[in-house]
């Protein structure tokens, strides 16, 4: 089909936006799709303005992957009335829901509480002191990743927070952030996992932890989310413990729902939910880290 | 003379022409008043920040925090009027004297303390956003009548473009600033002091006033820019608007102001705003460009227009036998 | 110490009370925070951490310095910090020596840098503008390098610059240290120092004198192009991988604090190098302070401008006048010096 | 008009810098309708004193009273708004605004609340009538020479000054006919009852204008003496604290051109709209003298020579070889050296020390790797400030704090320093007292008899006579005529620029007999 879909992108400050953008151009090829993307660079401001060029280019669909939860009511509504269907990717948007066809994520909140759940499960009923890096502040995966593990946590006393610390979604400040954990609790021998809202700083929090004497994974659990190829080398070395798998392909659902509607008109649920599975040291992380290799993390 | 100040605003315009027609050749869909419309109101705050800006900018100095400014505005707006249930005129009212005081501080700062003005609205601009964080770190929507009726203020052109209100208020504040820069004592005193403090001191300009109300001003509009933007979002949200001082400050410079103070105009930084407007709706209509090749070819672009502009004032300089080896 | 050291130190001295300060109130948060351990062939403690965090933000500072002792600034450096860890991971992942990779990659950092300066002297635009096109577009180069992903390495050779030791000091710190001692000497003990901050002062008088200012200005840029690089290999050597996107992102903001903080001024003319990498001591002791400190992260941005607003108005000139005032002249009308702010608004004018 | 109680009175007053003293004690008085000369060696404190009269900066001690009522104020806008209006030494007006806004700032006239920019610009011809300025008042004040941008200054101080005007060396680039304009507007002021303070090096135009004077020597006040009856000599010894060497009026023996080496020649330099195409030839051991009018094309032609401004046309050939010039370093490589008119701006590098500043330009010469040792430095420094006499406490002092005659001395160093073949001085004794002045004359002499090749542009016929070997003759961009050896008197040079004046300038230049410091040999 001679389909036209723009794309805004928030940006590429991560493997895994990386991957879900090479995912979202490669789906799009083998559909036949000429896809128009826009990166936003992190600002909404640039997301509305790309969503605004679009429409007046006179696109067929939109896809939206929204950096922030608000402010899209009158843009959406512009494309609306030009006929123009919006369909989300990974995050949501807290406008009414006949404004966009149909939103294709994970419940990010749900992630958080996977972790949670795995933890629980894996201390038992020991003591557990642990320690959390944040992604950005005030980023929504950041609140909800956080919201979602204490719910898992609750109610389970043994397990406690004790430090939390943003570590802005990267390596370095990962790291960083988990040498001063260290040092401010007793050089970590009162630490007893790491709970991270993702994976690259889980990864730089490893070497933290080896630079600091200590075994991660086993001195220290490790759980984190995103499930992208380092942290499965890392588990294959026994470093980390677990990671909550956030799927890059979220363009093939949105594709498919799009090519229904388009077609004959299909309305497909308002949300379509990818899983949040979660991999463990027993899932076979070599070969999973071979699979994930070359999606374009 | 004052003639070659307006040869280099003029030759700004021309460029802008110029690229626009280059764009439409491209992409003839460019020629919409939807496009023209989205120009004015996807870049209204901005544009509006870049007014004290340039005010700043003019007076030798620099305002780093304009961006942390706006999202502090939308932050305090949201929550004030939703959490707190303050009347939406009266939030903003609040609003604009708190970033009116903000300023004003700084500016104090600036001159009473002898600090350099990139320092100070440096921590000014970690101090707005922290507090930002403080209020709320969640996005918070914005449910005001006052803001439905804002929304519906436009006049739709033929073409389906749309002149927002947000975009309006941003010529309206563009007037406002040429007004104060070109017909003001205030607006003289600016450049008197950008051209040089020590002189402007001797020749009795109130130093300490002017300063502080250049700042006052500059705090005052990314309020004022900050409430476009949160009308443009209906949100507040404190991680908004990261970076715009440094989009405010490139707008100004390629709308021909000095950085080193004393010589610009305020219309030449619309042309600036309308310039990187351009520039991103053009990516955008291209939309063949990775995320790395956006940003390449936005240093690229940034820089042939910052190369344009310097070529053909040199030239005319040569032309009018005025060059000089020795920078100026 | 002879004359021009001993002048030194009391230039720094003012950073150094900072810091000891600073250091002060950390102990005060948290306990132990003074202590240093020996354990897996090298030091560890939350000292050295200042040190060896604060790594890439004082390599950065020293080209900072010299390039604001010319009244330039280099917005770029950030941008050129993830240009050259993404060339250094490249580089070691498609099997070349370490040399090659190292020496390449300084390469690149010091093209980047004699770009940023051809702008400045030879175009004439704006430093600030200038080096604004590198900082946008060079992330953007980092990223096609990288392709957008976080390349990892294993080489050890290249992860030792980031988290290895050399008698028992972590690598990074003896880099900052040698590069700091090294760029200071060259400045010192030749005349470029004194070209520079005269370059800085009034360019136009100081090409009338024969300066060769558009080369100087090159070398300067080039040389924190260089800086930067090194910063660039540390910080992906630390976390054994190239992140395009984040890699020195907004670190160009505290390098140049650093360097105020540093003591020097903005407005180009007398630097200090020492003084700049106690300036990025301090800031990294107030990042590792508050990180220590256990609030929550949203309070780190109002902390940080706080005592970044403490520090500098304690070092301002304006109270150094009334701290002399009250120091040596009570009951006398205050010095002309208030009122016209030592005189550096006159190059301004010149500069122009 | 009450004559006995002054107008302006200062009463012990003191200021220091740092510790080191620039005034002290100092009582001054300025009673209506007189004009007051202020004299002193460079550092003496006249530029200080008046910045404490007018509110730039904070006396450390003493009282100040206007009209006997004590006024104390905090800034320059409060003295403006007691009616005292000031030009500071250096030409301190913003070179980014027009001449219009110049004038007003401040005080701009306004119309509905805005203010008028037409009226400004009307209001700023006719004031610029009464001084013979007939220049577009809406165009920046910098694209305007030092000259205009002095008159300029000028005009604005005249007109805020209700009471008092005080003029730091106003007339240090201007020309006679200039100097007669502003004479002219100052005597009418007198008589309509203001005081006017009026500084200068130029003892002919004390005489000329002022009734008292009060004189000033390191910070103290030696006297203060009504004119008429004051010797010169007198004046001469009271402010230096010694008797001046009577000048050996020993005119430079003419060199035998014919054997000395030419160091330099330009053939045919021109650039549009600049300067028309000129030759000139330098040989070692001769002094040329430049002069015109202000706006003659001097300083341009200077600029040409040493690779500021790139020429359309011409060649340069040095030691025969030909040469081109992109940037003063070619020059200054090739042994030339050039100390420039506008010291503030092309001159001084502020925040340096008088050290540094001396041998910045030897420095550069030799490169950055091979730096002056810090003793070579001193000995240096120190071998300048004797020859000169540069007034300073220490030779670490930054050069901004230096008086502005000293910073003058010290540019004029910087190039000595470099020991050139070929040294252009542009106005090089502005600004520089009676003692100092005689100082620079035998120090031109000296170098040109050590086989050096000097082009001297200056305003001061009597000083070009005293040292040129031959005078090149400007007028109107172009270079009309040359004086030899022989014929060098200031007659013969003002009639040689009045010949070539096209248009009614020729009166003018009858009047050029610009002020001369001391015609006291
Ligand atoms: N801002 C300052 N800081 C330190 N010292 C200063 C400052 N201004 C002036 N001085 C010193 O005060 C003394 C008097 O200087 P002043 O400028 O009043 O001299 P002057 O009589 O005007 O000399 P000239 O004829 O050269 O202009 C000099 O020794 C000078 O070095
Ligand atoms: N009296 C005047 N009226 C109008 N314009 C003037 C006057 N005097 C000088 N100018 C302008 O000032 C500019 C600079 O002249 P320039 O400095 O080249 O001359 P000069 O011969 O070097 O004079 P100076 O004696 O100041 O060194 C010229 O553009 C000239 O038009
Ligand atoms: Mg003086
Ligand atoms: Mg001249």
């Amino acid at each position: 089909a001679d389909m036209t879909v723009g794309f805004s992108q928030i940006g590429s400050e991560s493997g895994w936006r990386a991957a879900e953008t090479t995912l979202t151009k490669e789906q799009a090829e083998k559909r036949g799709i000429d896809l128009k993307f826009a990166d936003a660079q992190q600002k909404q401001e640039n997301q509305i303005k790309a969503i605004r060029s679009f429409i007046a280019q006179g696109v067929d669909a939109i896809l939206l992957a929204p950096v922030v939860a608000t402010g899209w009511d009158q843009v959406l509504e512009e494309a609306k009335d030009a006929e123009i269907p919006v369909v989300l990717l990974d995050r949501q948007v807290d406008s009414s829901d006949d404004l966009y066809l149909t939103a294709v994520g994970s419940d990010l909140e749900h992630e958080g509480e996977v972790a949670g759940e795995w933890l629980v499960k894996e201390v038992g009923d020991k003591d557990c002191n642990i320690v959390e890096l944040q992604g950005t502040t005030g980023s929504s995966p950041a609140i909800k990743r956080k919201a979602g593990f204490e719910k898992a946590i609750s109610g389970h006393d043994n397990l406690k927070i004790v430090r939390s610390q943003t570590g802005d979604f990267t390596r370095t400040k990962g790291k960083e952030v988990m040498e001063s954990f260290l040092k401010a609790e007793n050089g970590g021998k009162n630490i007893c996992a790491l709970y991270a809202h993702n994976d690259d700083m889980a990864v730089g929090a490893i070497q933290a932890i080896k630079e600091a004497g200590l075994k991660p994974g086993s001195d220290i659990l490790v759980v984190s989310i995103d499930a992208v190829p380092d942290i499965f080398l890392a588990m294959q070395n026994g470093e980390a413990n677990a990671t909550v798998e956030l799927t890059p392909n979220m363009a093939g659902p949105a594709f498919d729902a799009l090519d229904a509607y388009l077609k004959d008109g299909t309305k497909p649920e308002k949300f379509i939910q990818t899983e949040s599975k979660l991999y463990t040291q027993s899932d076979d992380p070599k070969s999973i880290y071979e699979e994930k290799k070359n999606q374009g993390y | 003379m004052t003639s070659s100040r307006l040869f280099s605003l003029a030759t700004t315009f021309l460029i802008f022409i110029l690229a626009y027609a280059l764009c439409i050749a491209q992409f003839p869909n460019m020629l919409s008043t939807r496009v023209i419309g989205n120009l004015l109101t996807d870049n209204a705050f901005l544009g509006i920040a870049a007014v004290g800006m340039t005010f700043v900018i003019l007076s030798g100095g620099i305002d780093l925090s304009i961006g942390s400014v706006i999202a502090f505005t939308g932050v305090f707006l949201a929550v004030a009027m939703g959490d707190w249930g303050v009347p939406p005129l009266l939030a903003i009212v609040l609003l604009l004297a708190i970033t009116t005081v903000f300023g004003a501080v700084m500016g104090a700062m600036i001159h009473y303390l002898a600090m350099p003005p990139f320092i100070v609205t440096l921590a000014g601009m970690f101090f707005a956003r922290g507090i930002a964080f403080l209020i709320s770190i969640d996005s918070v929507p914005i449910k005001a009548g006052l803001y439905d009726t804002l929304h519906g203020l436009y006049f739709r052109m033929p073409g389906g473009g749309r002149l927002t209100f947000i975009g309006m208020a941003m010529l309206a504040v563009f007037l406002a600033g040429i007004l104060i820069a070109h017909f003001t004592s205030f607006g003289r005193n600016v450049y008197a002091i950008g051209g040089n403090r020590q002189s402007a001191e001797l020749m009795g300009v109130p130093i300490a006033r002017t300063t502080v109300m250049i700042y006052a001003l500059s705090s005052f509009l990314a309020g004022l820019a900050g409430i476009a933007f949160s009308l443009y979002t209906s949100a507040g949200y404190s991680l908004a608007a990261v970076g715009v001082e440094l989009d405010a400050i490139a707008a100004v410079v390629i709308g021909g102001t000095l950085l080193t103070g004393g010589s610009g105009y305020v219309a030449g930084t619309l042309l600036g705003i309308l310039i990187m407007g351009l520039i991103q709706t053009y990516i955008v209509f291209d939309g063949t460009l990775s995320s790395w090749w956006t940003k390449i070819v936005i240093g690229l672009l940034l820089f042939a227009f910052i190369a344009l502009q310097r070529g053909l004032v040199w030239l005319s300089a040569r032309r009018s036998g005025a060059s000089a080896a020795i920078p100026a | 110490m002879t004359g021009p050291g001993l002048s030194t130190f009391r230039r720094i001295l003012p950073q150094l009370v900072a810091l000891v300060v600073i250091l002060a109130l950390n102990t005060a948060i948290a306990p132990g925070f003074l202590d240093i351990a020996y354990a897996n062939g090298r030091l560890y403690g939350s000292l050295i951490d200042i040190l060896n965090r604060g790594a890439p933000v004082a390599l950065l500072a020293i080209g900072m310095t010299l390039v604001i002792a010319t009244r330039g600034i280099d917005l770029s450096v950030g941008a050129v910090m993830a240009i050259a860890g993404a060339v250094a991971a490249a580089l070691i992942t498609s099997d070349h020596s370490l040399a090659v990779t190292v020496l390449a990659t300084l390469g690149v950092g010091i093209l980047c840098g004699l770009w940023n300066g051809a702008l400045v002297a030879f175009l004439g635009i704006q430093p600030i503008i200038a080096t604004l096109i590198l900082m946008v577009a060079g992330r953007g180069i980092a990223q096609l390098v990288t392709e957008g992903v976080i390349l990892t390495f294993n080489d050890p050779g290249l992860i030792f610059i980031g988290s290895g030791s050399l008698a028992s000091v972590p690598f990074p710190v003896i880099l900052w240290v040698f590069l700091g001692i090294v760029v200071s000497l060259l400045f010192r003990s030749t005349a470029l120092g004194l070209l520079v901050e005269a370059i800085g002062i009034n360019r136009r008088a100081s090409s009338l004198a024969g300066i060769g200012t558009s080369a100087l200005l090159l070398a300067v840029y080039a040389a924190s192009g260089l800086c930067a690089a090194v910063a660039g290999i540390v910080a992906a050597a630390d976390i054994r991988g190239a992140d395009a996107n984040n890699a020195g992102l907004w670190l160009e903001l505290d390098a140049i604090l650093a360097v105020v903080v540093g003591g020097n001024s903005l407005m180009g003319g007398r630097f200090s190098i020492a003084g700049s990498l106690i300036g990025a001591m301090i800031i990294q002791s107030v990042n590792t302070g508050i990180l220590l400190a256990g609030f929550p992260p949203e309070f780190n941005l109002v902390i940080k401008a706080a005592i970044i607003v403490v520090i500098l108005v304690v070092q301002s000139p304006a109270s150094h006048t009334l701290f002399a005032y009250f120091k040596h002249r009570p009951g006398r009308a205050p010095d002309a010096a208030p009122a016209t702010p030592p005189a550096r608004e006159t190059g301004k004018e010149a500069a122009r | 008009m009450v004559k006995n109680e002054p107008l302006l009175r200062a009463d012990g007053v003191g200021k220091e810098f740092f510790g080191v003293t620039a005034l002290s004690n100092v009582d001054f008085e300025l009673l209506a309708g007189e004009i007051h000369a202020l004299v002193g060696e460079n550092g003496a404190g006249k530029s200080t004193l008046i910045k404490i009269l007018t509110g730039a900066y904070r006396r450390d001690r003493g009282r100040v009273c206007l009209d006997g009522v004590a006024v104390d104020p905090a800034d320059v806008k409060d003295a403006q708004a007691l009616g005292i209006g000031t030009v500071y030494q250096e030409v301190n007006l913003l070179p980014n605004l027009t001449v219009a806004e110049n004038l007003f700032l401040g005080r701009e006239p306004k119309r509905f609340g805005l203010t008028d920019r037409r009226e400004a610009n009307r209001r700023s011809r006719e004031i610029l009538d009464q001084y013979g300025l007939d220049i577009d008042v809406a165009a920046l004040l910098g694209t305007y020479s030092v000259a205009v941008r002095q008159i300029v200054a000028i005009a604005r101080a005249v007109d805020i000054s209700g009471k008092v005007l005080i003029l730091d060396e106003p007339t240090a680039s201007l020309d006679a006919a200039e100097v007669s304009r502003l004479f002219a507007i100052l005597q009418s002021l007198k008589g309509r009852g203001l005081g006017v303070v009026f500084i200068t090096h130029f003892f002919d135009q004390v005489y000329r204008i002022a009734d008292r004077v009060t004189i000033l020597r390191n910070g103290h006040k030696v006297a203060t003496r009504p004119l008429a009856g004051l010797d010169r000599l007198e004046l001469v010894s009271l402010m230096l604290g010694r008797e001046l060497k009577a000048e050996e009026e020993q005119r430079a023996e003419p060199p035998d051109l014919a054997t000395k080496p030419v160091v330099a020649s330009f053939k045919g330099l021109s650039k549009r709209g600049r300067i028309a195409p000129f030759d000139l030839e330098m040989r070692a051991g001769e002094v040329v003298g430049v002069a015109g009018l202000l706006g003659a094309g001097r300083t341009e032609s200077a600029e040409l020579m040493f690779g500021i401004h790139q020429p359309d046309h011409g060649t340069i050939e040095v030691d025969g070889k030909p040469a081109s010039f992109s940037s003063p370093r070619d020059a200054i490589s090739r042994g030339f050296g050039f100390c420039p008119e506008d010291r503030k701006q092309d001159g001084i590098i502020d925040d340096l020390s008088v050290r540094e500043n001396i041998i910045l330009a030897l420095q550069a010469r030799r490169g950055w790797a091979k730096p002056l040792s810090r003793k070579e430095q001193e000995a240096i420094a120190d071998r300048y400030i004797a020859a000169l006499d540069i007034r300073t406490s220490d030779r670490e002092k930054p050069i901004k704090f230096l008086s502005g005659g000293n910073q003058q001395k010290v540019i004029l160093a910087r190039w000595l320093a470099t020991d050139p073949r070929l040294l252009i001085l542009d106005e090089p004794t502005r600004g520089i007292d009676v003692g100092a002045h005689a100082e620079i004359i035998r120090l031109i002499g000296e170098l040109r008899e050590r086989g050096m090749s000097l082009l001297v542009i200056s305003s001061e016929l009597e000083e070009i006579v005293a040292y040129a070997t031959r005078v090149r003759v400007l007028a109107d961009r172009r270079h009309v005529g040359e004086l030899p050896a022989g014929e060098i008197t200031a007659d013969a040079i003002m009639r040689a620029i009045a010949a070539s004046e096209n248009h009614g300038a020729g009166e003018a230049a009858g009047q050029a007999a610009a002020g001369t410091r001391e015609s006291v040999a």
